[in-house]
């Protein structure tokens, strides 16, 4: 059981999610973050103050997935979130101990397994 | 000094007293107190048809992205100025000065306007002085008149919301407000040619708000829709950010209206400005209650934007006959132009147009059937009430298809000028210096690309405190073409 | 046509002219001009009082919930068209027109009204034309008297927000303003049986705010509490989403009210009306202050949402006053309510009623308590002004207590009939089509549920882009009951 | 009372009629149509400036932090109703009562008008009844000069925002209203010194707005500047949280500038109000163009903030010479002291004070500049059409040097009084009760810290329901000193 | 050490955290998501325009604690959590390598330790 | 390959920003969320109605980094963060199974490398 922990850009989210969904793989939770990286900042200027904002906006996508599915999904995220400028973002694949369906209490693998996207376990 | 016959400008208030027989007090010039009343009622008017500003900023920024928000207040600040501006310089003696039968040539600079408010202190035209109007003095006309193509020109840029350059805003605006709505206003209201024929627009359906979704139409189609606007030929759903706000601009829009009709009269005593107010609000009453209906059937559900979009509608639709016709004429005139808004808002998204704030349906196409429900329901008891003898009751009222056939050409004319006009003048900032801005700067919002700051710099993660400024920072013009602050290395 | 002795209407503008002595001008009929000043004395308060529409809109979007803000917003423009088209077609006839003594049947759908600008042209009732007052057209009077049913009615939905049907806010409105609202103004203002009475309500603390709050509470009992207000019996904050746009709300019917109370002798000439504004200013200054010091003392907290209800309940019990008080009582008036207000919203609790802005405290108990207030504090002097010899002065100033007395069953006539009628429409509404949404519905918040769209769309995060249409979207009418879109499978 | 020679006072309304022979009927007493009509036009004037209320509310939440906005709301409500209790109790009557040549003392508590809508009920000073002014009642005068005087202290605190205690707001406002404001007025409006030197100011740009912004120095001064603000010595930017509601603002405020200018001749009748009302217009709208050139030349951006600045500084820096000057001079005024704005936001950053809303360049320089002004583009006409003969046409319409000298030492002796008297007042408030919050309670928000809630409590992440009460909560007296939210344990 | 990451209802938190804080374990933090999974979408519907939003918003709960006290903590999420409806939520399980208090620069176990409500370590 | 993340103070981030980016390690994301922990709730009132809140907000911070760069990061932020009283937040170190850049593809070690500021890889 892994976790994948991608921060990509705001414009690729709908076409991986639609990718990840007809693999089987359309439970995955998004949030909003700011990071910096090797992307440059931008300049910010009101009543004449200016500043430089390093820490842009980026979408947080986090997908718990069986081992098996890993590759499938970070290529999946690599190839729509792919622009070749800085700012792409980074996959992160953190190892998880355990996962459990709230809903039914099951645990484990079963949790995790690809299905369809509004089938009820 | 162009002779006229007897026709009498419905909206310009060339108008007999209203139902009053003494037109002595006229006769001998008004007394001061005439002149305070007409002048009090005009400027406050006036002083309504502004607040329509703020109007239009809430319904424009609220139905605009948020990180647009900033620039759509920006521009309407800046087109509020430039309307001034122009319109003192040559607009209002282009539109309102004595002149030929297309445009007028008197007043620049309200030149020889001698504050000393007597009336008509310019000698603009012999309209007013032979029929007793313009009983007040000319800076009061001025004002209403400089506020209403303020209106005209707020209109123009609703639909080219969240794309367009700011630049171009400036540039149309100057042309606008200085050229075309003088010209057409001129026609009408200035007692020219259409104004002859007996064409009848009291508050301006086509003269303010047709104008207005003219220049629009033309500007969008010269822009395009938005990024994300139609996916797979799909029109999806982009929604302003705040309805609030924009039921805000529909509520003060709705109570500037109340200037914008009953103020028409341009002057008080003697008319019966109240009985317009009464017309405006049930066509705005009745375009909510159509939109709504409509909204039910076309979508199933109660589309907020649509109610708002409804009631303005009815506004504008009976903005040219609201002081020709009966009450149970605007409530059908309302309610026919709401229930439709909900099917062309549809409509405009099939023919693959991108207008945010539903332009065409609520400024354009109730414009126009508004002008025309003149020629249907006007009725000749309020014709004569205001001595306008040139012009036709409408086909219900027994006048036959005339007025309509003067209603028709009164619109096609000011289409075919206005969309003309507006294409060429958009085509040329196009091709010089830009109509859209980039793909970058639109994904990265106008207002970071071009004002430098988030209209809600806070939201929705606030990065504490501030940065050191650093040396990549991008300080390129903003009118040398695309600076983009989101891809600046 | 009824005979009435010489009563004479406080608000209803029966009134003599006001410290001076020539009246010929009356006797002849007023001239052009001294209509036009009245009308437009009285259209522009309408057109103030319209404006309190985009004031309680942002008062009742400022203190609801962020997902629920499009639906209030939804909610103010559906019902202000609704009212403007039933107060038309039969409320203005039923509370205004000519009748019995408790309601009146003439001017149906304005029904020869003659558009002429004669005052009065509808003969509605004697009671204006026997005493000078009503110089102006009647389309004036009807618009004044309009919008004051639309702000009643606007009042009824604050205290229920969050969770209640749209379509029960269509119902009740149309009931509301078609008949209840009406017959109650008739009473009074109609020159009904409380008028010839001698109960005194200026300008309708209790006609038009007391009437709006016990419809709400009404409304309230049968709808229950928002989920979350009372957690194991103690009351919850469920803080509204913006106090920014809560406060321009206030702003906005503070500033309506300089139309609603000096508007209320339904002319200009003659009327010292800046005298009335002076006294709705201080007391609704003094409300702020009382609130403000109640807030400190009870909450020890300075609440903001406290001090706005502070002025707004001080305009609702100087309201019915204005006119008939000096200064110094409006100050007490306004104080003793402004204080008051923090009590109660905690009294309103305990007693586990859920009213999201104050409207009890504010409307209800600021209305009665202003309504009282003028067996206390009205003057000789000013009853004699306005002529009103059925009444008495307070008991401060010598007149006795039986002008309380009158006061007293004047609001209790209309609690008792307002609270019944209005508790018969909302529970018919329950029992039928009704009244709340489901508890999902109101979970997701009544914008989604209801109006398929956010106020906010963009809050609190941005999925970017549009998706797919989907099989499993639901798309079940409005109408028919209780649609979630929170769980569609 | 004093004797006084045949002084005029321009915006004191004393003031032939304009261009108008006849003054028989000021000669018997105004009739009671003109009294009607004077009064009408200075209650929507002052109607309008109540509503600039809004427009301060709006701007100056829109340019603070969201923590913060819901402490600027309630700011704005408890200041207007300070300002009408202390100007009913005494500030009128210093400010516009008979007295001397330095403060007045007549009128008290409106005491012994008479609400029968007498003409100058109060006696207040000859000034008026000698030259047929006031004609209107005294109620309508004191409601014009009251919201003028709430919108002087409505300056004061925006530069304030952020940091300041609401108790010192409370203390201030008393002060203010009740004492240094009036005062000032008397010196012109009131018929003082100053107007004896032929001193003008029509509409305030020196007595309303320098005021407002010279106690915004004298406290801005002792409170320091926000944190963040500088950073290592440079200022950095601390974006208002809102632009839309910050433009929304400047739209009211421009649309109630429309009372605030034409309304000061305080009277209707004789009077080219429009005049005034265009001058207004054009010196705002250039006032635009020149900030967003300024903008644009200084930041290379299109900054919203200044654009609305612009407006506002065009509008304060008309407001002194507004029925003064020819409409090419509004121009050029609002031109000049818009393009400044932004040169003058950075020379205030430079100084290191924190003027979050531009107080210093859009109230202090402009109201300056606008005062000067008249000496250098008043005409002998127009002082001739209002009977003014004290005072001298300006420097390029051969007038000389002597209006300009007289203007200066005026402009000096208000920064003199009014500094000193605010820096006093602020001073004693810091060292009693203290002026600014503790750096907890700023960094917390003063919306928590001080008034128990955030102004949008669902921004940014909603905790949704709400928690049992805690014995740990803190409920110290917000009087008390500095209670924080932040660190209660 | 583990750290729990739950996405949770946000109805369901309110009782979770009173639970939680009377077992010791007051110390979490909160985020707002959208997640999908079996949920299904629901229409969003503007101006005639229709689209299916398949992100719901959801609590994400994030708590580290001692392995002792996981499956304490897992049940009380269970409990309040569950509706038996999908969109229930899923709680993952992710090992952590250190913990490190900021105010006393503690590291290890010690920082995890259960604790009452406001008592400074 | 581990990952960082820290709750803390907003106050304390741009201090630890600009400090991380000096030694090479400008990459890294930033999430608002609120937290409860040590430090007591506040009191929030309205209409009357009071409430303690005990979820305060908070900055989550997430860097993922080599293993050997852990303790500097952690060091820089326990030197900025920290004032001594309960509030400061805490540092949690998750392992990293895997980091991908999705500008290059890269995966591994190279991708968490230290670099300048703004200098693509
Ligand atoms: N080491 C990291 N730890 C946490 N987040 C990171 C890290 N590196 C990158 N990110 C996230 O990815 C986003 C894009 O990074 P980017 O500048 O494209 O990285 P790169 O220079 O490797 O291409 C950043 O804004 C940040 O949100
Ligand atoms: N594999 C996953 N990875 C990340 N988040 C998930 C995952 N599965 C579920 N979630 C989160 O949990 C929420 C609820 O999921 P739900 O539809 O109840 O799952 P299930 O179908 O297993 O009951 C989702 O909206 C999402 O935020
Ligand atoms: N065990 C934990 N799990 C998740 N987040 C935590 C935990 N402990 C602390 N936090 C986060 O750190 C913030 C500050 O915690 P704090 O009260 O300072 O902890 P301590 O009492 O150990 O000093 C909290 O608001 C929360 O966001």
């Amino acid at each position: 059981m892994k976790k994948i922990e991608a921060f990509i850009r705001h414009e690729a989210f709908d076409e991986i999610r639609d990718k990840l969904a007809a693999m089987g793989l359309p439970s995955m939770s998004i949030s909003e973050v700011k990071g910096s990286g090797r992307q440059g900042g931008y300049t910010e200027s009101y009543r004449g103050a200016k500043t430089t904002i390093f820490m842009r906006p980026k979408l947080k996508l986090e997908i718990a997935l069986d081992d098996g599915d890993v590759e499938r999904a970070v290529d999946v995220i690599l190839e729509h979130a792919h622009t070749g400028e800085p700012g792409d973002g980074k996959i992160f694949i953190i190892p998880l101990d355990d996962a459990v369906r709230v809903r039914t209490g099951e645990r484990g693998d079963v949790v995790l397994a690809p299905h369809s996207d509004d089938a009820p376990a | 000094m162009r002779q006229r016959s007897l026709r009498l400008g419905a909206a310009a208030a060339a108008v007999l007293l209203f139902g009053i027989p003494a037109l002595a007090a006229a006769a001998d010039g008004p007394s001061p107190t005439d002149v305070a009343v007409n002048s009090m009622w005009v400027v406050i008017a006036a002083i309504l048809v502004l607040f329509m500003q703020a109007g239009f900023a809430m319904l424009e920024i609220g139905l605009s992205r948020m990180k647009n928000s900033g620039a759509v207040a920006g521009k309407i600040v800046i087109n509020l100025a430039i309307t001034f501006l122009m319109f003192w310089a040559i607009g209002f003696a282009l539109g309102f000065g004595d002149g030929n039968d297309f445009v007028g040539s008197a007043g620049w600079f309200l030149g020889n306007a001698d504050a000393a408010g007597d009336t008509n202190s310019l000698g603009l035209f012999d309209f007013g002085n032979a029929l007793a109007a313009y009983n007040l003095p000319v800076e009061a006309v001025f004002f209403f008149q400089a506020v209403f193509c303020a209106v005209s020109l707020a209109i123009v840029f609703g639909t080219m919301l969240d794309r367009t350059k700011f630049i171009a805003y400036i540039i149309f605006g100057v042309v606008f407000t200085g050229l075309i709505y003088p010209i057409v206003a001129h026609w009408t209201w200035g007692g020219g040619w259409l104004f002859q024929q007996g064409f009848l627009d009291f508050a301006g359906s086509s003269i303010v708000h047709l104008q207005g979704a003219l220049a629009a139409i033309a500007g969008t189609l010269l822009l395009g829709p938005r990024i994300g606007k139609f996916r797979e030929g799909k029109p999806q759903p982009i929604p302003g950010h705040s309805i609030p706000l924009a039921i805000l601009g529909v509520l003060i829009l709705w109570v500037g209206w109340m200037g914008f009709n009953p103020g028409s009269f341009l002057g008080a005593v003697g008319y019966n400005f109240a009985d317009v107010a009464i017309n405006t609000n049930l066509a705005a009453a009745a375009g909510v209650i159509g939109a709504t209906i409509g909204s039910l059937v076309m979508f199933k559900t109660l589309d907020v934007s649509q109610m708002g979009n409804g009631a303005i509608a009815g506004l504008v639709a009976i903005t040219a006959p609201c002081a020709f016709v009966d009450p149970w004429a605007a409530v059908v005139i309302g309610f026919v132009v709401g229930i439709l808004v909900p099917a062309l808002v549809v409509l405009v998204d099939k023919i693959k147009i991108d207008d945010p704030i539903g332009c065409i349906p609520v400024h354009g196409v109730s414009g126009i059937l508004g002008t025309l429900a003149v020629g249907l329901f006007a009725t000749r008891d309020r014709l004569d009430a205001l001595n306008l003898s040139g012009s036709e009751a409408g086909i219900f009222y027994g006048g036959g298809g005339h007025q309509l056939w003067v209603q028709v050409y009164g619109v096609a004319a000011t289409i075919a000028f206005t969309f003309t006009a507006s294409f060429i003048v958009f085509a040329l900032i196009k091709y010089t210096v830009g109509l859209r801005v980039s793909e970058e700067d639109e994904m990265a919002g106008l207002d970071i690309s071009e004002h430098g700051m988030y209209g809600y710099p806070e939201q929705f993660i606030e990065v504490p405190g501030a940065f050191p400024e650093s040396a990549r920072t991008d300080g390129s013009s903003l009118f040398a073409g695309s600076k983009t602050a989101t891809s600046s290395q």
